[in-house]
Order: C-alpha cells, then structure tokens, then sequence
C-alpha cells in the first residue's frame, strides 16, 4: 500500500503531513511512502533524511498522485491535479470541508473517499488523532510567545536597582484547548493572567494552570455534549461585557481563543473596551479566521487602533512548522492506522467505527 | 508505721498506666498491628497466675477443680505466648528494612 | 526462692515489656522489642516456677500443658495467612480473657494457694480484685470472640443494633457490681459464677453493634480490656509483673484505640459505644453499591514507599486541581534521599491541555529526565513495587483495555495495576473526566487515600 | 494521720508532678502544668505536717522559716528580668542541692527521728542513699553556682582547662565512693563531713571547664542531679513522693539536656565532660573575635512565628542556592493558614541579577501582591513581629546606614532590624557578596538559624 | 512471704524514671526554659524531708543541730518552689496566645 | 536647575532617557524638565504625557540644548548641535567614551562636562546608577524571548496524545547580568538551560537559576578585582572549546553574551561547532557588536550557515523601548541625584566622590 504526499503551497503552508520519523513508523508497518521532491526542506529536512527512512521521491505532484493509494495533505491541492488521483484512493487532510465541498465533490467524483480531520469526533479514542486539539494547543502556545516578542515592555516582574517592572497582564479569552496553552505559558513567563469561557468546567481548568478565572455573575454552563460551546445569551454576553470592560483597562495583552463550532467567533472586545486600554497594548486574535473575537481584527494583518495593537492571525503554524508538522503527521498516522486492516493489508472503510463514519465527507 | 503493700503495688499500678500511655503516642501507625499483637502477647504474664493456680495445695490436689482451671489457663496463655510473640516476629520480617 | 528475689525478677520483666512496647514504636527497634517481650516473659514463668519451688508431678504436667499450648501457638502463628491478622490477634485476645477468667475461678476455689484467706472467708479487697478480674475477663473473652467471628466473616460486619441495647448494657454493667457486692457479703459460690456469666453476656452485646470497619478499634479496646483483667489478678496475686504489665497494656490498648480513632477520623466513643456510631455510617454509604476499598493514610502510604525500592508517579488533573506539584517534587527528594527510584509517568492526556503535566512539574523543577511518555515506562510497572497515583483516574482505568463498550476503550492506559501496591490520592470514589467508575480502587493492593492531592502528598513528606 | 493515707497522698502528689511535667509539653496546656505542680507541692507539705502531727513550736517555726523563704522567692521572682532566666534557674538548683544536703546532715546527726536507727547505728542501705543523696547534693549546690556565676558574668564564661582535670575528676569520684563504703563500715562524723567537702570539690571541677555557650545544657544536667539528690534523700525516708519526684526530675533533667545538645547540634558528652568538648570549639573561634550569637532551631522559629500576627519575609541569595522558594511558600501558606500576616520584602538587589528573586517567587507561584519592593514595605517592618531573612545578608546590613567607609555605605537596606524578632537563615556566620560582617547577627532579638535555608523551612514546615 | 518495701520504692523509684523519660521527649524547644524552672521548683519537694528533720524529737530539741540544717533547708526549699513556681507562670504569660 | 532631553535619532535608537514618570520625580525635586517635541510618541508616550507631569516641551534641539543645564541622552546629539549647547552645562549618558573621544572633545571645549555611564565602577552604592546592568538585564531577557519567537520548534517538553515534543536546549554563553537573565528566563519558558562561564563563582549563580553549568576541568578563576572577567589562557579556551563542541550538538539555542570589558569579545562558538549543530539552531550573538562570540556574526544581520540561523544583535533594547527606558531613566535619575546639592541647587562635581570621577570623561 502506497502513501503519498504532495508539497504545500509554502507560501502559505508550511507545516507538512509525513515528517522522516513518521515516514519510518509508516514503512516498518508495511506501507511505501511517496514525496514530491524538496518536500520538507524549508523546514531544514531534506531530501536526503527521506531517503534514509526509505522513502520514494518523485519531483512531480503528477506522480505522486498518480501512485498513491492514500494521499495525506495538509489543505487540498490545487484543482488542476485532481485529474491525476488513482481510482480508489483515498485523500485525508484538514480540509474545511464545509467551505470546500465544491472541491472535495470533485475529488469524490474521481472515486477517491476524503476524509476531513476537523470532522473527527471528540471521544477518547480518537484523542490521537485529533488534529484540533494538537494543532490548537500550539496555537496557543505560539500566540504568546508571539505577542510577548512583539510587546514593548517587559513581561516578568523584575525588582531592580533601577526601579520595578511590574508583572504583564493577559487575558485569554476562551478557555479551550488554545486558550489553557496560552495560559499556561503566559503564567510560565510570570505574566498575571485572566482568562474568561463560557463553560463553567473550565473555571477549574483554568485555576490548575495558576490563572485566574473572570466569573461571570450568575453564568449559566454553555456546554454542549460534545465539550463545544454554545452561543452566549444576550444577557450573559452583556454581563461578560462589563466584566471584560473593566478587566482590559489594567490588560496588557489579549489572546482570543473563542470559538463556537459551525458559527462566527463571537465577538468579545468591543471598540469600546480597545478605547480604555494603554497605547502598546496588544491584542492577539486567534480566531481572525472565523471573523475573530476582537473589534478591527483583519485576518493575517495587523491593525493599530489608538496605539492598540491589534493582529489577526490565522496561520500561526506556519510561524512553528517544525513542532506543528510533527503532531500533525503523528494524528495522520494514528488515523490511517484505524482505517488499515493489517492482516488483510487493505483499508477497510468501516462505516460502524464512528472516527470513520464521521470524518468520511459525504 | 508500716505502710500497706496495697499502696505500693497501686502506686505500682498508677505509674504504669502512664508509662503505657507515653510508650504508645509515638508509635508509627504502620506498626500498629504487631503492636497489637505484642500487647496481647505480654498480657499472656497472667499465666504467672496459672502456674500458681495449677500447682497449688500438694501433689495429690493438683487434679482438683481449682488446679484444673489453672492448667486450662495455662494452655490458653502458652498459645498465646508463642503464638503472640511469633506471629510479631513474622510481621516484622515484613518491615526489615531492605538492604541498599 | 525469696519473696524479695523474686518481687525484683517481676519488676524486672515488667521493665522488659515496657521496653518491648518501646521498642515497636519504630519499624528499626521492633524486633529488639519482641525479643525483650519474650525474654521478660521468660523470666516471669521461670521466676514463677522457683518461688512456688514445686518441682513434683505438678511441675511435669504444667510444662506439658505450656508445651502443648505452646505448640498450638506456634503452628497457628506459621500458618495463618499474613492477611489474616487482625482476626488472629482478635481470637488470642479471648485466650487471654479466659485464662484470666480460669485463674479468678482457681484463686476463688482455692484461696488458701495464694494466700488470701480460706474458702468461705476471702480477703475483701482480693475478693474485689478477682472478681473484677474475672468479670473484665470474661467480657475480653466473648466480645473478642464476636470481633474473631466478624472478621473472620463467619458473622456478617454489620452492626446488629436493636431497641434498648444501650439500656440493657446499662443494666448488665449495673448488676455485675451490685453481684460483686453481694459476693463480698456472702462470699457464694453461685454469685461468682452468676458475675462471670452475665460478664459473657455483656462482651457479646458490647461488640455486635460496632460494624465491621471499625474492628481494628475494637481488638485494640479489647486488648486493653484484657490488660486491666490481667492487672486485677495481679492484685489478687500480690505479683508486679502481672500488675505493670495489666497497667502497661490497659493503658497503652486504650490510648491506642483513641489513636486509630482519630487516625480514622472517628469519635472515640461512637466506635465504643457502638450502635449509635453505626446508624450515620450505614445510611450515608447504602446509596452506592458497597464495594469494599481499603482506605489508607498518610503515614502508610509513607512507610509503604520509604521501603520500596522503586516508585513510578502517576499525575493527572487532580495534581493540577490541587496544585500539588511542589508537593510532589518534596515528597520525590525525600523518597530519593531514602533510596528509592522514582520515575513519573505522563499519560498523553492527563489533565485537561496537551502537556498539562509537564507544565506543573516544569514548574516544580522535576528533571526532565525522570519524566517519562506511556510508550516508555509501562513495562516498569510490573517491576515497580508502588504506584503513586496523585490526581489521575481515567488514565489509569483498565477497563479501555478490556470492555468495548466502554467510552474509553482504545485509549492506551498506564499499567498502573502491575505494580506491587497502588496508592490512589483523590478526594473520593468519584469517576473522572470520562465519568467512569474505575475498577482499581476495588482492588486489593490499592490503598486509597482520600484527600486533597496537596494536602496528602505535604502530610505524606511530613511522616517520610 | 496514717501511714497507709499519708503515703497515698505522697502518691497523688507525685502524679500531680508527673501531670504538670506533661502539661509543661505545649504551649496550650503549660499554665495548667504549673498549676498542677502547685497543688502537688502543696498536698506534700500539708501531708507531710499532718504525719508528722507535731503541731507545737516546732510547728510555728517551721511556717515562719517556710514564709520567710517563700517571701524571697516570691520577690526574685517578681523581680529578675526576663532575660536574666538562665541564672535564676542555675541559682535556684544550687538551694535544692544545698537543702538536700542539708537534709541529709540532719538525717545522719539524728538517725532516729527518721527511723533509720541511732546515731552510729545506721541501717545499711539508709546510710548508702544519704550519704549519696548528700554528695549528689553537693555537687549540684557547688557546680550551680558555678554556672549562675558563669552566666550572670561575674565569672568569665570562657571554659577552665588544665591538664590531669579529666584525672582528678575521676579521682575525686573514686575516694566519694570509698569513703562511702568506709563510712557504711564506721559511720564516723568525719567521714561523712569528707564525702561532702570533696562533692562540693567535684561540682566546682566538673562545671568550670564548659563554656558558656554550653550553659543551658549544664543547667538541665544539674536540675538532673537534684533530682537524684532528692530519690537518694526519698529513699532514705521512705517517702514516694520525693523517691517519684526525684526520679521524674532526674530522668527528665538528663533527657532534656540531651536533646538540647541534639538541637544545638552538640555531642552529649563532650558537652557533659567539658574539657574535651570545649578545646576544638575554642580552636575554632579563636581565629574570629568571638560575639555570642543566639542559636536557634526550627521548632524555636515556628513557634516565633506561629504566634506572631505579621511576618516579613526578605529572600536573597541563598535562598536562591539553596532552591528553597518552594519550601518557602509552603512554610509561608502554613503561617496564613495560622492566621498570620506575611509579605515579602525584595531588595533592589536581592540575588546575584536583577530581578533574581522575582523568577524564583514567582516559580513558587508566590501571588504577586505578597511581593512588596524596599520602598513600600520598608516602614512595615518596624510593625512586624518577625522578620525572617532567608539567605540574605548585604541587603539587610545596617552598617549601609551607619558607616561611610564601609563598601555597601550608601545603599538602602531593608530595615529588619525594626521588627520585634529577628530569624536569620544561613549556613554560617561567613559575609556575603560584599565581604563584611553583619551586626544583625548578635542583636538580642536576632534568632540565627544555622542550616541551608532549603533544609531549614522545610523543618519549619513540619514543626508549624 | 513479706516482700521488703525497699522493693516496692524501687519498681516506683524506675517506673518513675521512665515516665520522666517519656514525659521530656515532646516538650516543644521553646519550653526548655519553662520547663526547667518547672522542674526546679518541684525538686524542692525536698521540703518534706527538710520539715521532717527541722521538727525531729521533742520540742525542746528544735535547736540541736540537726534540726537547724532542718530548718536552714525548709528556707532554702520555700526560696525555690515560690521562686519556682511564680517564675515559670511569668514565662509563661508570655506564651499565651494571642486572640484571633 | 533645568534638566533637557532631545530626541534620539528614533532610527537607530528607540529608548529615551527621561520617562513620564522619573520627569515627575525630577519636578518633585525641583528641577524643571525641557524635552523635543515628539519625545516618546514612538512608544506610545503623547507629549501631553509630559506635559500633564510639568515637562516643557519645545520644537527644535537648539531651543532644548540652549537653555537646559543638565542633558541626558542616550547618545551623543549630532555634532551639528554641539554648538547650541549652554556654558557650563552637563551632559550624561552611554556615550561609548572610548569609540567617541573625538566628539566628546568637542563638547568639553564648549565647557560642558560629559559623564558616560558605562565608565560606571561597580561598587555597592552605584548600583542604582548602573545602566550596564539594568540594559544588559532586559537585553538577557529579549534575547531568549527573541529566539523563541524564531524557533520552528516549541520550547517547552508536552507531552500529548499526538505524540512528545521534548524540551528545547539552551546554551548560554557568559552568566553575567545578562546571561543569568537569559537563563531565567529560558528556565521559565522550560528550557533545558546550559551555561558556561570562564568566572567560577557563576556556577553557583547559574544552579540557583536551575541551569546546569558546564564545568571546565581544571577551570582558573578568571574574575578580576572589579568582578569583571579576563582573557582566558589558551589551554583553557581548548578544555571550553572541546566541551562546547560536545554540549553543542544535542543545543537548539545558543544565547551569546561573554565579553570582556575592553577588549574585543572572546570567539567562542567556532566554525566547527556550528557544522554540528542541527539544522534549525539559532546562535543570539548579543556580543555582536564588540565583535561577537560566534563564527560569522554579522552587526544587526541574520545569517544562515547550513540551516543555523546566526543573529548578530547590537540594538536589541529598541525591541524592548519601553522597559528599558524605565529603567535607563531611573539610572540617569538616580546618577543625577548624586551630582546634585539640594541644599545649595548647584551641581557639584567632587572629585573624591568616585563614583563622579570614574564616569567624568576626561
Ligand atoms: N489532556 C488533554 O488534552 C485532555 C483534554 C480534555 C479532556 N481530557 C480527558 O481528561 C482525562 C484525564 O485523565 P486524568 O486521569 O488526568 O484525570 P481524570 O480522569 O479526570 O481524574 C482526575 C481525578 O482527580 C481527582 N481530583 C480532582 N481534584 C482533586 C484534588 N484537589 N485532589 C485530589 N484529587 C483530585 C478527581 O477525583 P475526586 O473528585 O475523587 O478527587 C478525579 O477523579 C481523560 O479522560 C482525558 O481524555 C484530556
Ligand atoms: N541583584 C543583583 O543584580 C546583584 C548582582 C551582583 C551582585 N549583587 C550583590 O549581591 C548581594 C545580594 O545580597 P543578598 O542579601 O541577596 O545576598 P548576600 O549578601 O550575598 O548573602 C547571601 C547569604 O546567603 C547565605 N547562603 C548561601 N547559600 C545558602 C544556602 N544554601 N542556604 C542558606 N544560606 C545560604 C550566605 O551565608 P552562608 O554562607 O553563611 O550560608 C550569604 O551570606 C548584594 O551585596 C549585591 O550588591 C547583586
Ligand atoms: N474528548 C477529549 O478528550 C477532548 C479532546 C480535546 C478537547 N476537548 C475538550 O473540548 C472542549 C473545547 O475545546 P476547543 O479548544 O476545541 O474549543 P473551541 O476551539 O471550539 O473553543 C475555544 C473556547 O472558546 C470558548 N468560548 C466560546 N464562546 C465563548 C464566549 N462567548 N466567551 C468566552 N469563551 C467562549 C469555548 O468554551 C472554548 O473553551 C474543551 O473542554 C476541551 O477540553 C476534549
Ligand atoms: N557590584 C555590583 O553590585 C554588580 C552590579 C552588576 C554586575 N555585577 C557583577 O559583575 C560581573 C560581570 O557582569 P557583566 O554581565 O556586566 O559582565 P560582562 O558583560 O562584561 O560579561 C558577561 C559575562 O561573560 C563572561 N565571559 C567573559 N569571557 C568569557 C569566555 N571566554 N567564556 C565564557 N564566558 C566569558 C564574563 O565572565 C561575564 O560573566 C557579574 O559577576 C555581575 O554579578 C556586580
């Protein structure tokens, strides 16, 4: 059984889906592995490492596609070389299959089964593969150490001969999987940190990573079964507003993490509250790609507002390819492991298994 | 002014009762089962009184009702006796300290 | 044998056993302490059998009977399984109240062999002490017997409680002296043994109320009953052995008892006092189906881990709830210093955030290199002799490994139940974040210690 | 009144000592204690009065000698500063020493009135217990003074060495007790006078070779004697209260004094047998002008501060070396949960980089308004019941205010010595960063705790 | 079978011995003081004896010399146990806990 | 007395020299405050700021320079100015005294003294003055936040369902000021941090930071008097040279921060040793300007050698104006305090005083 990859567009993708050292977990399971050429070298891996691991490589996306059975991608590529799939085959990615069905029912019509990640139920055994919450946890992590590279000041409290610099103070917003990521390296870093959700559960969450949690008076639980959050009411929201408002006029740096699966982000920081915060303050929004959580928010851009720095990004891994590639191709093979039925060395689509029934876009 | 033995041995008695509340305030909770054990092995020292119970009067009496309760004592004790004080010795075999 | 020679060799045992008791109260002193115990109780017989200086016949039969006992004690005591201790004190407890029992009966049958005046006209005060004697006794006897029965499991654990008990014990307790007092009057055969029986009575009612969990309190109570007893003869006799020694162990049984107690969080006297500590305890745990669980604290968890050579921690998200990170860290340097091999065990979805775990115990300066992924470290379980389980649940959950239908199933788990013992810090039975209920609580080498991870682990460092 | 009462009474009195000894273990209970010892002491003299039943002149004589005593008790007590304890207990054990010996002259000049026999007829074992009861009297009397002269300064505090001292002790020793057996054989006066004369010798001989530092152990050691000298005068006159007593105050003397010497990290008896001890001390501080330091150790400094209302902490950099932030927390958390009030107090350069203590709290996780920097809370200290400097020095050293030629003149320093009590945790008295000594050190209200500052609030940890 | 009262006191005299030991090992470091001058106070019981020989004899032989040093200890023990005593509960006051 | 400050040239210099907030303390003290317009609108400091402590603000340096009796500055005003300055006046900052003579020359004959910080002794009672420590402090810090944000990889070890990310390793080479903050800094973030330091007495000051120190056998004290460092001896530099290779091998990041006052900074992470390290590595030369501790440093350039990334940095503290400003006026204030007697309102240049005299520029 044959898996092959084809190279990104690494203008705007720069992780990649099969690492050297999944590569070699992949062949001492009995599969060959297939790559375009140069495929992983602007994260420093070249060629040559592939090779070592036993890897094939062609230097055309053409005959990649053409041998592979299983095709592992990061985003779909480009239309042009659908043409080229094997009957039978199958494409598994990160593919938002809500915004790409029209191209994904192309691929379909090829006969190749696409299966998209994002889609992967949140129960226990699918943990290891679940691309979200790999993905999200160093998005999170990013986004800090993003924006405390970029703040004007000091984050830890340093008592000197020359005076103090009193301790940074972030705000997460949206306690998820990013979120806890973010408050715990903040906290590392002797940031003060607030953070604020929806869902009641993650109060405690929140307090075990040493943050401290914004109660919202007479908060309702805003979780559904799944662990996702369910929009706000409208006087929950006004609530959180005031509460928020007068946490940001002491913050120094936001990072927005709140999301609402199949909905727009909602929108938490309001022009006003940007109004009452210090010139150089900064506002990280991870959620830009969903319409963000923060008023000005433009995607991969960075707007200032009253000297508030506000910046909207949606491809943070592209800024941590290495450590992003590594859990991604980690989650692929943990996937494609659950859909392959090695004793019959073939895969077996079993519409009983729920990872692969609800990943399957149909 | 003879003073009554009774008042020794109640002195005696007193003063005990504060040496085994002392001894047992500091025992590590681990060994409270051998300590168990022991205590109830000491308190077998009533064969003390068995032994006089049993051979008390002369050689043909000691098969009165009174001599054999005293050699009755005496088995029940002796069990306890041997049994208390080895069954604590093979609890804290338990407890030697390994060898590092 | 002189009557001062000899009075010196009882104090001199008395002393022996007083240092027997010392000696048990450090792991490193007590087998010193069993060997004075035996030798202070040698010299008692030995002593004993000089000053009565009767070697006839007599002295031939009383070394056969000690043999013959003797050998029944020793067999018992190779042979009863390790787990079967708490019962075996129990039921030696009773040998002991009935032997005290058997020498009131002898002294009062025969006075003029301890010389306390003739039959028919006993001494006063020797007549109180023996029949003290023998009423605390018998009461040794049957209570210890209900407590062997009980947990032997030949009669249930739980408490038999009924209308009135207290009241009838009342009265029991109130007849017994007023016997004692006619006794001394009319110096009657009858009334003796009528002291003796109602005594039996009493120790049966006196145990069959308390239930099952708080046995080890009673066998301690029953231990000092029994030393008390043994003191009372030792009045009758004029021994000070026997006197120091009931003393010792009447007052060390007690304050023992009061210890475990308080070590169980229980009041002293609803345990002795039985039926009424019993009522709350039973209606709070007929909710859940009763699995038994064996409930640990603070200074086992230490011993148990101070003597092992090797201990894998496993942290979940309770260490994160608590905080209990440096803690941990604490409880780790003192371990190693006794030389015990420790290694962490990080589940890859412990806590609540990918690398929750490793955040705190970075936090914690844990090396790095004592942290280990599941792929790594789940064979050392089968050769780890403690699993600290400080927070976690789920991951440790069997049941992934074994039932399909189970919301878990497929996730890899630590093999936390290959290790010799597990050691389970959380603050109750309640299932964690998948919301199952997990099977190794139940187990046998789990010891479960409920509290807050932080507090648990500091108190654990303070006993190390 | 009866032989049979009176000697219950000396019982219960005993008990009552024993009680106030026990009620003397905590600080909760040890007022109590004291009155216990009271009630005891008092049933001792009525009882005593009423058995000896000679109400007469005698009588008044003995109320007037017993108030005119109380009276300059009562006044000393009322009087002496606090600080000047240490004296007043050496002080107080040389009139015990010397009562007993007085007690047993009187007992040996008038044999009769004890029941001992007549004069130069005494039973045996009378004559051994007072004559040793004597000379043990004589050297607590003669060794006390001794120390009250050493610590009261009127005699140099240095230790008195010779060569041959450790042999002329032990020869002195030997001819008490030859004397002893030559007085038993021809209980003449001189004999007696001599087994006195040469015990006050041995009391001088034995104290003035420790040195002062050392001085609290002697007391407890020479407490320790009197109550020897006490059981020898209680054997002599058959009496349990003074055999119990003495024997309390003999066994707890001793045991007090060793674990003194534990706490001061001394050998028992290097302390005990001066001479020895004394040479490697001396060697070693001669080098250095030798200013007294009080010692203190984790119990003393959990005690301070667990009944203090407001600590101060001040980190510096041992606190740093020694990793001890996580210890420090924790001791920190414990004083809250006694309600006390703690902050910290950081130096600008506090450490070895700016902000260097800031990283380690906020490791610990230390909140960050407990964090206060020199100029906020500078003036708090001067209302603070402890001060307690963890690795510390420079940072504190007054000598920055005080005096222009010193290297850190000029720097402002954290003024601890404001606060009521000082504790100071460091390894040794060696300077820090700058090089130069700090006065603190020898303050009167300065506790200095010698131990790596990890170690050491660990200990104080478990001691809270 | 009378046993010698020498025997009796000296059971009490160790058992005594014991309990001091045990009595000592949980004092708290910062009550060493206290209990010392506790200690100190009740040695003086000595008193008993120092009573017993100031009032030896009859009346008239209150001044032999045997009963001086009687009465010289009576002075000498009643310094100490008012001294005693008053002095440790002054310690004390400084223990007591403050109210919170 | 009137204390002046013109702007920076804000290309190549973004600290000012007088805050907001020290402007107040001077005020406070009696001074009058003179500063250009725009002073700190850079970082976020409007002039009405300054104008709201009592700070007079003029449009043009010639005006600032003409009437202000103290100037404090970070560096030398151009020299087209030099001839607006006041009789008598006083000049203070971090003029690089030594580079600079000429200039400084040209100032002194207009009879205005310069003192230049960086001549600062280090003694107890200068502490608060010193501007090598409290810059180098923060340019510790920077560095190793700077290189975070560089890394493809994330710092801290995670590990999660999809797989561990092992911990980042870090090299800091030279525990001085700035060393140490690095690697505290590196400790929080949970890096596995090591140092290496030619001072003995740094061991015990990089273990009290939890980095682990590598121990040169036979390592000579190379501490001089004033706690600075000498040249090493060559066998030394072979013992460092050998463990460095070794250690470099397994190192993510090198933090680079050895000098030695005077002289050019020691060369200590060779060709060689770079060729060992993987692809990926980042060398942070903060040394860069005094020459640099590693192979190809390049003043305020990237350079990549076979996938390392080498930042040769000299102006590290614009990327942190804020806080290092705080702290470098702080220093300035406390400097001026010194020179000044209250009670007469003059300057008072005491040449016994050494701290005066060793920074007085002669
Ligand atoms: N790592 C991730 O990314 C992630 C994300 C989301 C969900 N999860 C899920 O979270 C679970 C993680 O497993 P786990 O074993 O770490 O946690 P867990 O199964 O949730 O168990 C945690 C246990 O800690 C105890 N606890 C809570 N607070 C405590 C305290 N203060 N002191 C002592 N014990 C305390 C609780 O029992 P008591 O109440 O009896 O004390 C609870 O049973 C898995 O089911 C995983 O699927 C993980
Ligand atoms: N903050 C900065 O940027 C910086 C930079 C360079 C120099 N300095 C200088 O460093 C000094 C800082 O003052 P400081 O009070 O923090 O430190 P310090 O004056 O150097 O005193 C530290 C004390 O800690 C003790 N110590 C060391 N290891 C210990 C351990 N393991 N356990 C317990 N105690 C330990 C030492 O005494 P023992 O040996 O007796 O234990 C020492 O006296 C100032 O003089 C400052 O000028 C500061
Ligand atoms: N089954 C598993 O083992 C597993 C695996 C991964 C994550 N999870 C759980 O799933 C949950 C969601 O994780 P996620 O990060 O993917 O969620 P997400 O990315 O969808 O949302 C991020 C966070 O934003 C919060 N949010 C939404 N609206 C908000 C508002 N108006 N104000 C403030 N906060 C708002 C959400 O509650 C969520 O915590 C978490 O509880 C996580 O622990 C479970
Ligand atoms: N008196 C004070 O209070 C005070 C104030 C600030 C700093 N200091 C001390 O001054 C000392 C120097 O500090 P600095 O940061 O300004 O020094 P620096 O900037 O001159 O040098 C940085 C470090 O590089 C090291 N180094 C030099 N050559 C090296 C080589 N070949 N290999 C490895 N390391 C090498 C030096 O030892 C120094 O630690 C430190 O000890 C610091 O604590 C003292």
């Amino acid at each position: 059984m044959i898996i092959g990859s084809v190279s990104e567009n690494k203008e705007i993708e720069k992780r990649i889906s099969i690492t050297p050292e999944i590569a070699k977990k992949y062949i001492s399971n009995g599969f060959e592995i297939l790559i375009e050429k140069e495929f992983g070298s602007h994260l420093g891996i070249s060629d040559e490492k592939f090779k070592q691991e036993g890897c094939k490589i062609h230097n055309k996306k053409e005959d990649v596609l053409k041998n592979a059975d299983i095709i592992l991608q990061l985003n779909l590529p480009n239309e042009s070389y659908f043409q080229y799939l094997k009957e039978n085959s199958i494409m598994i990615g990160n593919f938002n299959s809500n915004q790409n069905l029209d191209k994904i029912n192309k691929i379909k019509s090829k006969n190749t089964s696409v299966f998209s990640l994002e889609l992967l139920p949140r129960i226990t055994r699918a943990q290891s593969m679940d691309i979200l919450s790999s993905q999200a946890n160093l998005s999170g992590y990013k986004a800090v150490i993003d924006s405390f590279a970029i703040f004007k000041k000091a984050i830890p409290m340093m008592m000197t001969a020359a005076g103090t610099i009193s301790a940074a103070k972030v705000l997460v917003v949206g306690a998820g999987v990013a979120g806890l990521q973010a408050i715990a390296t903040a906290k590392r870093m002797g940031a003060i940190v607030f953070a604020t959700d929806v869902r009641i559960a993650s109060k405690e969450q929140v307090e075990s990573l040493g943050g401290k949690f914004l109660v919202v008076d007479g908060a309702e639980n805003l979780e559904t079964e799944g662990g996702y959050a369910k929009e706000a009411s409208d006087d929950f929201k006004k609530k959180q507003e005031d509460l928020i408002t007068e946490t940001l006029k002491k913050i120094d740096i936001v990072i927005c993490t709140a999301l609402i699966p199949g909905k727009k982000a909602p929108k938490i920081i309001t022009e006003k509250m940007l109004e009452n915060m210090e010139p150089g303050s900064i506002v990280y929004d991870l959620a830009a790609s969903q319409g963000g959580n923060s008023a000005y928010t433009k995607v991969d851009e960075i707007v200032e507002k009253n000297g508030v720095i506000i910046i909207g990004e949606s491809k943070i891994l592209n800024k941590l390819p290495s450590s992003a590639s590594n859990l991604y191709a980690k989650n692929l093979f943990n996937f494609v492991l659950n859909l392959y039925d090695k004793k019959e060395n073939k895969i077996n689509i079993n519409m009983e298994d729920e990872i692969i029934n609800k990943t399957l876009v149909k | 002014m003879e003073i009554d033995p009774f008042i020794f041995r109640f002195s005696i008695f007193i003063l005990s009762i504060f040496i085994g509340y002392y001894v047992v305030w500091s025992v590590t909770p681990s060994l409270h089962t051998p300590l168990m054990s022991v205590t109830n092995a000491i308190s077998s020292v009533i064969i003390v009184g068995a032994i006089i119970a049993a051979l008390a009067g002369s050689s043909e009496e000691i098969f009165e009702t009174s001599n054999v309760f005293g050699f009755l004592a005496i088995i029940l004790a002796a069990v306890n006796i041997f049994g208390g004080f080895l069954v604590t010795q093979r609890m804290l075999q338990m407890y030697k300290k390994k060898k590092k | 044998m002189s009557a001062n020679l000899s009075a010196s060799f009882y104090l001199l045992s008395g002393i022996l056993f007083i240092l027997a008791l010392r000696g048990l109260s450090s792991p490193e002193t007590s087998r010193q302490g069993n060997y004075f115990g035996i030798a202070g109780m040698i010299i008692a017989i030995v002593v004993t059998f000089l000053s009565v200086g009767n070697f006839g016949m007599g002295f031939v039969y009383v070394l056969i009977f000690l043999l013959v006992g003797g050998s029944i004690g020793a067999v018992i005591a190779f042979r009863i399984p390790m787990t079967a201790m708490p019962e075996l004190v129990a039921g030696f407890h009773s040998l002991v109240g009935l032997a005290a029992v058997f020498v009131a009966i002898s002294a009062f049958l025969k006075p003029e062999a301890f010389d306390l005046g003739t039959v028919g006209n006993i001494k006063l005060a020797s007549l109180i002490e023996m029949s003290l004697g023998a009423a605390i006794g018998a009461i040794t006897f049957s209570g210890s017997i209900i407590a062997f029965l009980k947990l032997r499991g030949i009669m249930s654990g739980a408490p038999i409680t009924f209308r009135g008990q207290h009241l009838l014990n009342l009265f029991l307790g109130i007849s017994v002296i007023v016997l004692i007092f006619y006794l001394c009057k009319f110096q009657s055969n009858n009334l003796f043994w009528a002291i003796v029986g109602i005594s039996f009575l009493a120790g049966v009612l006196l145990i069959i109320p308390i239930g099952g969990a708080d046995m080890p309190v009673v066998i301690s109570m029953l231990n000092s009953y029994s030393g008390w007893a043994a003191a009372g003869i030792g009045f009758t006799l004029e021994n000070t052995a026997l006197i120091i020694t009931g003393a010792l162990v009447g007052s060390s049984g007690a304050i023992l008892s009061y210890i475990m107690c308080k070590g169980m969080n229980r009041s002293f006297f609803n345990v002795i006092l039985g039926g009424w500590g019993a009522t709350d305890q039973a209606s709070s745990s007929q909710t859940k189906e009763q699995k038994p669980v064996k409930n640990g604290n603070a200074d086992d968890a230490a011993f148990l881990m101070k003597n092992a050579s090797s201990v894998i921690i496993v942290p979940g998200y309770g260490m994160a709830v608590a905080q209990a990170q440096h803690a941990l860290r604490e409880m780790v340097d003192a371990l190693k210093k006794n030389g015990v091999k420790v290694s962490y065990a990080i589940h890859p979805v412990a806590g609540r955030m990918p690398g929750h775990m490793n955040v705190l115990l970075a936090e914690a300066n844990v090396p790095y290199d004592e942290v280990f992924e599941l792929e790594e470290i789940n064979n050392d379980f089968a050769n780890c002799d403690v699993a600290y389980i400080i927070g976690a649940n789920d991951v440790t959950n069997p049941v992934a490994k074994s039932d399909p239908q189970s919301p878990i199933f497929g996730m890899p788990v630590l093999d936390v139940e290959k290790s010799k013992s597990i050691l389970f810090v959380k603050r109750s039975l309640s299932p964690g974040y998948a919301g199952i209920d997990n099977d190794l609580f139940y187990r046998d080498n789990t010891l479960m210690l409920f509290a807050d991870a932080k507090k648990m682990t500091e108190e654990i460092v303070k006993s190390l």
